[in-house]
């Protein structure tokens, strides 16, 4: 055909490669913005302590047994505790622990064992406060007290994240138990029972609808149900139960997609051999859609763990590990949930970044587990 | 490895690695309350938090066996939970309102609270009047030059609708009768919203309790009045309100009672006055 | 030669729903023969062949008249469904090994009929296997995925799956129609093969095939059977002026 | 041969029974979905319609058509919400779709597999980073950048709601039509080429409308998500009390966010409108997910046969 | 429809007509140049005999392919094998046309004499016999083709009845030996033709009914 | 590998066999009769047509199956269309055997006379040529095959040298004119037997080589 | 006939990352023929066509050496990919119009090409829908979507779409292998009425297709064409063993 059409079209084609490039390097950028926005901000906040230690700093008086102890050289150190002091900012903290030093076997006001460790600030010897004191002061003092035992108030700080890791954690569990079977079991009804008609159009109905439905609905709706007319209080039952049924949709199509892809002829085929609906389900649908089913908890994981309009009003924002299903002492935050609360509370962006270095993190893990159980599922599946 | 490590520093946290100043003799406290077990379950304002989370932690130090959950929602939502009997413990930022004050509630004020008003530490000025203030909040005053100020419109920051700072701030500044807030005004939820909004713009007014001034915002004298808990205590700075604790007297258990008292008690306060709270005398 | 009626089908009728795909079918169908079904696409080949085995049951619209039976038992009134496929095995048009070992895929049927015992299941797939002619190419790769093998080999894996369950009749729905021209001709040699022992009933689009392998054949046409008879009639001297277009390719 | 016995009556008599229980155990399960359903619409229509209903009713046209939201003063409007919510949504399409459309067409058509290794494990990450961190994100990103350009001199604005939106919905149009575009079949490039158009010929007239339901779909669902976001949008949108966005540099009160931020602190009355809010959006989740539905199966049935 | 195939199966069938038409005239000019005793006829007759061997031989090959390419079946496939069949038997009777036309030319460098009485019977017989098999192949007329194959005894016959004649001729008149030698052997070619009408009458039989009768 | 479609082309090809070991028998025994004017083995020749044609009859049916339901190609193809046209040469030679069988008997009933002289060296070229088709078909030799097609110009020469003696031996004698017209017949046919068994040489050429040499 | 070279391949390989899956080709393809090639699966036919109209340049792993002219003018030196692709049409395997109207399907080429008036397009459509013998078939639902008719008339489509662009050569890769007996007939019989106007060259795995419909026959294995020459004499009469071997069904 014609020159000047031929022109033409390597401009137009020019023009509009332009247009994808530009619109993949805006994406990225993006995407390579927000990352770094996160970890600049929350790197810095994130190490040990903030992964394994409590939230809230904690207050504890205990009863130590005096040693006997060599005097040292080092004034800091007390030897009839076997513990080095070391002092910071008004406040004097343990700085170093003997392995055998009786401060492992502190007892709390129940005269249960409540061992001490590092880090933790002595606020008052007796009934003396420490309050700006020097380490080696602290020091004299509590060598300076005869008695054979020693009264310590103890501070163990704060700053870190474990309850809500494990309040997360709790919720996956138990929302993948309610929503885990039901969603599987609809998912299997759907494709293997179901005949089309009016009922499978409702519950198709319902299943999109579900999936529409915005997470701030499941909030209230969840805060209604749950917590205020059932009594649950914010724990994360509540959560779970308004979770599981926003996952529903979730895990229903995504098992479904698995079921889909087992190829009719299997059926057809495991009939044919004389097999009943049942064993065909369980010998061969099943453990083809495995893999699958997996992907599907694994999405639901992400979104148990991206959530926090439908878990605020429900599961509430209290960094505590849950110790009952119900009720007060099961109120929970999760870390995103606890993210939110941080920024809208405290303004506290550097800490809710290192959350969200913990939650990116999490995500990435998850996305690598989906990905190499399908990887898996195909090696298996394919030739080999 | 030190503490100021671990622990980032805005945090509630952070506040509370600070000894206390008590000076009460701890043991006996113990010894008399230390039979004590049981959960407390407490619900509403989250102005309140910094404060109570340290006399919670000091609480169940004392009282190992006692199990005490707090849950930011709101002084209205606190109350609420209270009226309904789903917490034994309300707390709220603000004044009882009057469809509030049912029979058998009974309220400990237990601090009170300064609110600060909040500039951008850019930002010239220093002083605002209870009436500008009014002004500003209802949108007769936009331009931060009319009081004072450099020639920049003033951006307006306030509270959700169902906060009891946000309550408290406009009943003390008599917003109402003003007509109430500005329409255009930036609603951000929580204190520390507010307190980031107006760190991160240079012609920003907030409004804060006392605890969230930092070095990120400036704090307002009021009427040349500084914002400060002496002068909140001695009347002099206008915009203060109560802290409560609401509970219905006939479903009180001891260990919620316990902890009232502990609040009021000379422990307790000690820790109003490290938040920038005012000690209930 | 033996002239058994296995099947014998009166007045079927078939409907999915208010289509009738099936109209009057008479046909009695022998022992130890191959019956062809040809007939253009859509003619009801497939619904006829799925009827024999009941599969069609597990279609919800479907609606059946008229009487098919098997040794003179009536398959729909009197037979267990599942019965009736343990009797009837089918194979089908694209080679569908289940995504497990080959010898879990022979396996299958034994064990889903509750044969646990090693031992035995080893003599079934290895017999199963013989007799589909495919156990020299995988004895040593019984332990690999069925679906790590060529189409055709597949295809006879699964021929040795419905072979396992000891079935009186195989059903073949154009199975060879995803093959190539030589896995073709293996798969058409096991069947003349194999109805020494089974009678085989197959669906075919290839008039050729028909032809080569069957004894019987009748011809389909929008849901009737238009002529059936002994296949070298069928070729040579249809009787049906239909057939004979059919088959000398002047339809359509 | 020998004959092996499992032909007995073994198989019939295998009971119906477990056939039967487990067909209504799932049929049970599947039926969860739509409890679900009728209990959300009840509960939260059941509460979120009371106040228009009873003794001090308050007027339904007045909440509809309202400017103003004060609890405070009993004067709840939700007009100007809607109003932002459509608008933030509408922006985030208009942006998102295009972005997200050609962002997919390089990854499945133009970038070598390394980069596409890359990319899109990247993006996915996008897709599953909570709408709290995005919120950050805006917060102290967008937020200040919005801010130097400002002329109200405030970044809380629609457009940092939209810019947020748009990276929130990019990775769902991204691998929706990602994914669409990959389910194109390899025959239709294949005679796009063979007819001698290029590869962007090929791509822009012959792939991207093949893969016209499925972009389409991505659109709808990011509709869907756009609209119903709560958290990381509350935390940008400037939350004004009243008053319609009168430029792109305007706050806004998005639905969703009136109701997640005074949900912990409402009670009587104004909860109620709350979850009155919470109808009004869930109406217009309803009438999207309708569209999806229709829209899916109308373009379902055009592509195949009749 | 298979136009293609169609088509090759109609020209197939035009190149069948068209042998039986060149037959046709062979068999007339061969009867005309007998009652003449005429050599030029008899070596035109030779001459044409190549055109129908090439005819044949396209013929064949045409069969060939369009079984190889077309897959014919039932009655198309018939028709085919027995076009295979029928060809020959044509050629062998264009055949016959040539070595009667060789003894036409044999017998005219003879002394002349009184061919048999029945011989222009006989041949009108035989005539009758070839044409009718070509007509019944081109109207596929089954009922024309069972004619043909009872016309055969009657050529039989004459071939007794002549022999006969030509027997007694020789033992009368023994200087007639070699023109009634000439004379048995057209005889016998005449019957021989009769007989490949038989055959392909036969065929054509076997192309309309299919049912197969080989004698 | 077609397993069935190649036991079915060498179960045709036996049948093939079969119908030129019957050939074969009954060629010889035609010899025999001829020699001894035996009645008893030219009845005997003559039932055994019956077989010859049925086997004809059969193998056509086959090919035609054959061609239907495994669409030959190539050299298949060729075999099996030679095979179709094999069979009716032979089935010719055989009736040529019963022609000559019926008049031996004829001949029986007449005075006996002395055969032509070279009717023995005629018969055994012919024969020679019948067993080498024979022969060059189960063995697909294309040698024998030419052979046997070179062959037939000698049969050709007897059968004038023999006419020629005939015509002779009834103008001497015109007594022995009916013997000699059944010599002349038989030597006729035994000429036609020889023309068909180079028709078959030519069809072997065709398997073996692809040509088509018709002739 | 008329026996003008189209194309001339000389010493072509082509390798995928290291795997030959051509060897060593010389061919010289007529004009106004129909080339047919033919071979087991997997023997190279289709890489071979596609390398015909640089298909293959789309693969990244592919690597041609030798020459390919067409015209006399070298395909992959001097000529410009896309030009050549709307010099030489290809027909797929599975018939695969878009999904648009049939009306599109068949302008997409002219448009692709910048041709955007309507009439020139109406009368395009027309004229090709005519060639490809469809056109009374669909004349009254060009807007309907392509994809609402049958399999056989989909592939007349494509054809049709191929011709809107007016190329000289066909290349169509089996293009009835998808297609059911009666619909394969109407492509042949469409291919035998094209190869007038059009060098057609057709991959078909079905041998009688190649002998009903081309002209000259090419037999690959392996890589390497064994055997070229007219169709009559590869069907007939096969020079090379293999050949014969593969067209009387001896192979594997
Ligand atoms: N599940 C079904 N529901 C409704 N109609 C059906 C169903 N299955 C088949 N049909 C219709 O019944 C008729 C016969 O279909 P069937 O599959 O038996 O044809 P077939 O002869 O096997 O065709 P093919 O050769 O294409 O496989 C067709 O018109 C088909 O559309
Ligand atoms: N893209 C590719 N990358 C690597 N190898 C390939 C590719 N395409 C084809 N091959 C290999 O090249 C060889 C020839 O393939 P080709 O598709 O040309 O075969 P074919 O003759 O068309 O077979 P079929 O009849 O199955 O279509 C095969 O061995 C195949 O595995
Ligand atoms: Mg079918
Ligand atoms: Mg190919
Ligand atoms: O959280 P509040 O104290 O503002 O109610």
């Amino acid at each position: 055909m014609e020159k000047s059409n031929w022109n033409k079209r390597k401009w137009s084609d020019g023009f509009l490669k332009g247009l994808i490039y530009l619109s993949t390097a805006l994406t990225v950028a993006i995407l390579a913005v927000i990352i770094g926005f996160i970890l600049y901000k929350g790197i810095p906040g994130v190490n040990l302590n903030f992964l394994v230690r409590n939230w809230d700093s904690r207050t504890t008086f205990v009863n130590v047994n005096k040693q006997a102890g060599e005097a040292s050289t080092n004034p800091k150190y007390v030897p009839s505790l076997g513990i080095t002091l070391e002092d910071e900012d008004d406040t004097v903290y343990i700085k170093e622990i003997e392995s055998n030093s009786p401060v492992r076997k502190a007892l709390n006001m129940k005269e249960q064992l409540y061992e001490l460790k590092k880090s933790d600030i002595i606020t008052k010897v007796d009934s003396e406060n420490t309050k700006g004191m020097k380490a080696e002061e602290v020091a004299a003092l509590i060598m300076g007290s005869s008695d054979a035992a020693i009264r310590l108030k103890v501070i163990r700080p704060g700053g870190g994240i474990m309850p809500m890791l494990i309040s997360t954690i709790y919720i996956i569990i138990l929302t993948l138990a309610i929503a885990g079977p039901i969603g599987i079991s609809s998912a299997i009804y759907l494709n293997e029972y179901a005949k089309p008609g009016r009922v499978l159009r409702l519950i198709r109905f319902a299943i999109q609808n579900l999936a529409g439905i915005p997470s701030i609905i499941y909030g209230l709706f969840g805060m209604l149900v749950f917590v205020q007319i059932a009594k649950m209080q914010y724990s994360i039952l509540a959560g779970a139960l308004t979770l599981s049924i926003m996952l529903l949709p979730t895990i229903i199509s995504a098992t479904e997609e698995a079921l889909k892809e087992i190829p009719k002829v299997y059926r057809e085929s495991s009939f044919g051999l004389g097999a009943t609906k049942l064993q065909t389900i369980r010998k061969i649908i099943l453990p083809g859609a495995l893999p699958g089913i997996l992907v599907a908890m694994i999405l639901g994981i992400g979104r148990i763990v991206g959530e926090s309009a439908a878990l605020i009003w429900t599961a509430g924002t209290v960094a505590q590990i849950p110790i009952s299903l119900v009720g007060g002492e099961a109120s929970a935050a999760t870390l995103t949930t606890k993210m939110y609360w941080l920024i809208k509370e405290t303004g506290d962006l550097s800490t809710a970044s290192s959350i969200a270095v913990v939650l990116l993190i999490l995500i990435i893990v998850l996305n690598v587990a989906s990905k190499l159980i399908t990887r898996l599922f195909l090696r298996k599946k394919g030739t080999n | 490895e030190t503490n100021t490590d671990v622990t980032p520093t805005t945090e509630p946290t952070a506040e509370a690695t600070k000894a206390p100043e008590a000076t009460t003799e701890p043991t006996e406290a113990a010894e008399t309350d230390g039979d004590l077990s049981g959960t407390i379950s407490i619900t509403g304002s989250t102005s309140v938090e910094k404060i109570l989370m340290d006399m919670i932690d000091e609480f169940t130090a004392l009282n190992p066996d006692v199990n005490i959950n707090y849950t930011g929602t709101g002084s209205s939502a606190g109350i609420a939970d209270t009226l309904a009997g789903s917490n034994d413990i309300g707390a709220s930022s603000r004044e009882l309102k009057d469809e509030e004050k049912v029979d058998g509630l009974k309220q400990v004020i237990f601090a009170y609270d300064g609110i600060a008003v909040a500039v951008n530490p850019a930002n010239t000025v220093t002083d605002i009047t209870l009436e500008d203030l009014v002004k500003i909040y209802s949108g007769e005053i936009t331009n931060w030059n009319q009081v004072g100020g450099s020639d920049a419109n003033i951006v307006v920051v306030s509270r959700e609708g169902a906060s009891g700072t946000r309550g408290a701030f406009e009943e003390l500044i008599k917003l109402e009768d003003a007509g109430g807030l500005v329409e255009d005004a930036t609603v951000l939820e929580g204190n520390g919203n507010v307190q980031q909004s107006v760190a991160g713009n240079a012609n920003a007014i907030g409004y804060v309790s006392f605890s969230f001034i930092d070095e990120t915002v400036k704090a307002l004298t009021v009427g040349g009045v500084e914002p400060t808990a002496e002068n909140a205590k001695a009347g002099t700075y206008s915009l203060s309100r109560p802290f409560i604790f609401a509970s219905m007297e006939a479903t009180q258990t001891p260990v919620a009672k316990a902890f009232l008292e502990f609040a009021v008690s000379e422990d307790g306060q000690g820790f109003v006055e490290d938040h920038g709270g005012i000690r209930v005398d | 030669m033996n002239d058994t009626v296995k099947f014998s089908v009166k007045d079927l009728d078939l409907y999915y729903g208010n289509f009738q795909a099936l109209k009057k079918i008479n046909m009695e169908i022998y022992k130890g023969k191959i019956t062809a079904f040809i007939g253009p696409s859509g003619c009801g080949k497939s619904t006829f062949l799925k009827t024999i085995n009941r599969m069609n049951d597990l279609i919800e619209s479907v609606k059946i008249t008229g009487s098919i039976t098997m040794d003179g038992v009536d398959i729909y009134k009197d037979m267990d469904a599942i019965q009736l496929r343990t009797r009837v095995g089918m194979v089908f048009q694209q080679p569908n090994p289940f995504p497990m070992s080959i010898y879990d895929n022979v396996a299958y049927g034994p064990r889903i009929h509750g044969i646990k015992k090693k031992s035995v299941l080893d003599e079934i797939v290895e017999r199963s296997l013989k007799q589909a002619a495919i156990w020299e190419e995988v004895k040593d790769k019984l332990k690999k995925s069925a679906l790590a093998v060529s189409g055709g080999q597949q295809q006879r894996i699964c021929i040795a799956r419905t072979l396992a369950i000891e079935p009186e009749v195989i059903l073949m729905d154009e199975p060879t129609s995803a093959l190539d021209p030589i896995s073709t001709l293996k798969i058409e040699d096991l069947a003349t093969e194999l109805k020494q022992q089974y009678s085989i009933i197959i669906v075919t689009h290839n008039m050729q095939q028909a032809g080569r392998i069957s004894d019987k054949t009748a011809f389909f046409l929008t849901g009737e059977v238009v002529e059936y008879g002994d296949t070298e009639q069928i070729f040579n001297k249809p009787k049906n002026k239909k057939t004979e277009d059919y088959i000398t390719g002047r339809f359509g | 041969m020998k004959k092996i016995a499992y032909k007995d009556n073994k198989i019939s008599k295998r009971s119906e029974f477990p056939e039967k229980l487990f067909h209504g155990i799932f049929l049970v399960c599947a039926l969860a979905s739509v409890l679900s359903v009728i209990a959300i619409i009840l509960f939260v229509f059941s509460k979120g319609l009371k106040p228009f209903f009873g003794d001090d009713a308050y007027s339904f046209l007045k909440f509809i058509t309202g400017m103003k939201w004060d609890p405070g003063n009993d004067i709840y409007g939700v007009f100007y919400m809607i109003a932002g919510s459509v608008l933030a949504t509408l922006g985030a399409i208009v942006l998102g779709v295009p972005i997200g459309l050609l962002t997919a067409v390089f990854i499945a058509e133009i970038a070598p597999k390394k980069l596409v290794a890359i990319i899109k494990p990247a993006i996915e990450l996008l897709a599953g980073i909570p709408s709290v961190i995005y919120g950050a994100f805006g917060l102290g990103v967008i937020v200040p950048a919005i801010n130097k350009i400002s002329p109200t001199g405030q970044g809380e604005s629609l457009l940092a709601v939209i810019c947020v939106l748009t990276i929130m919905i990019l990775p769902t149009i991204i691998s929706l039509s990602e994914s669409s575009i990959r389910a194109v079949p390899k025959s239709y490039r294949e005679a796009s080429l063979g007819l001698g158009a290029s590869k962007t010929q090929t791509i822009f007239k012959a792939v991207i409308p093949a893969a016209r339901s499925g972009i389409l779909t991505a659109t709808v669902l990011g509709i869907g998500r756009a609209i119903g976001e709560t958290m990381a949008v509350m935390m940008i949108a400037g939350n004004n009390i009243g008053g319609l966005p009168k430029s792109i540099f305007s706050k806004i009160r998005p639905l969703t966010t009136n109701i997640a931020m005074e949900m912990g602190y409402a009670s009587g009355k104004h909860q109620d409108m709350l979850f009155a809010t919470g109808v009004i959006l869930f109406v217009f989740i309803m009438v999207i997910n309708i569209t999806l539905i229709k829209l899916t199966s109308r373009l379902g049935s055009q592509g195949s046969s009749s | 429809m298979r136009q293609t195939f169609i088509a090759q199966l109609e020209a197939l069938n035009n190149d069948v007509i068209k042998m039986g038409s060149i037959l046709e005239l062979s068999t007339n000019e061969m009867i005309l140049a007998l009652d003449n005793t005429d050599t030029a006829i008899s070596k035109k007759i030779i001459d044409r005999d190549d055109e129908i061997d090439l005819l044949e031989q396209q013929i064949e090959k045409d069969c060939i392919n369009i079984i190889a390419k077309q897959q014919p079946l039932a009655s198309d496939l018939r028709k085919i094998t027995s076009i295979m069949k029928i060809i020959t038997d044509i050629e062998r009777i264009a055949d016959h046309c040539v070595d009667i036309s060789e003894y036409i030319i044999r017998l005219s460098k003879l002394p002349k004499v009184n061919p048999p009485k029945n011989l222009s019977d006989m041949i009108s017989a035989m005539k009758k016999m070839v044409i009718g098999t070509i007509d019944s192949f081109v109207e596929g007329n089954l009922e024309k083709a069972t004619k043909v194959i009872q016309a055969d005894d009657e050529v039989d016959t004459y071939f007794e009845k002549i022999t006969e004649e030509l027997s007694e001729t020789m033992q009368k008149d023994s200087n007639m030996v070699p023109q009634c030698i000439c004379y048995l052997m057209i005889i016998k070619y005449l019957e021989r033709m009769a007989d490949h009408a038989t055959n392909i009458a036969e065929w054509i039989t076997f192309i309309v009914t299919g049912d197969l009768v080989i004698g």
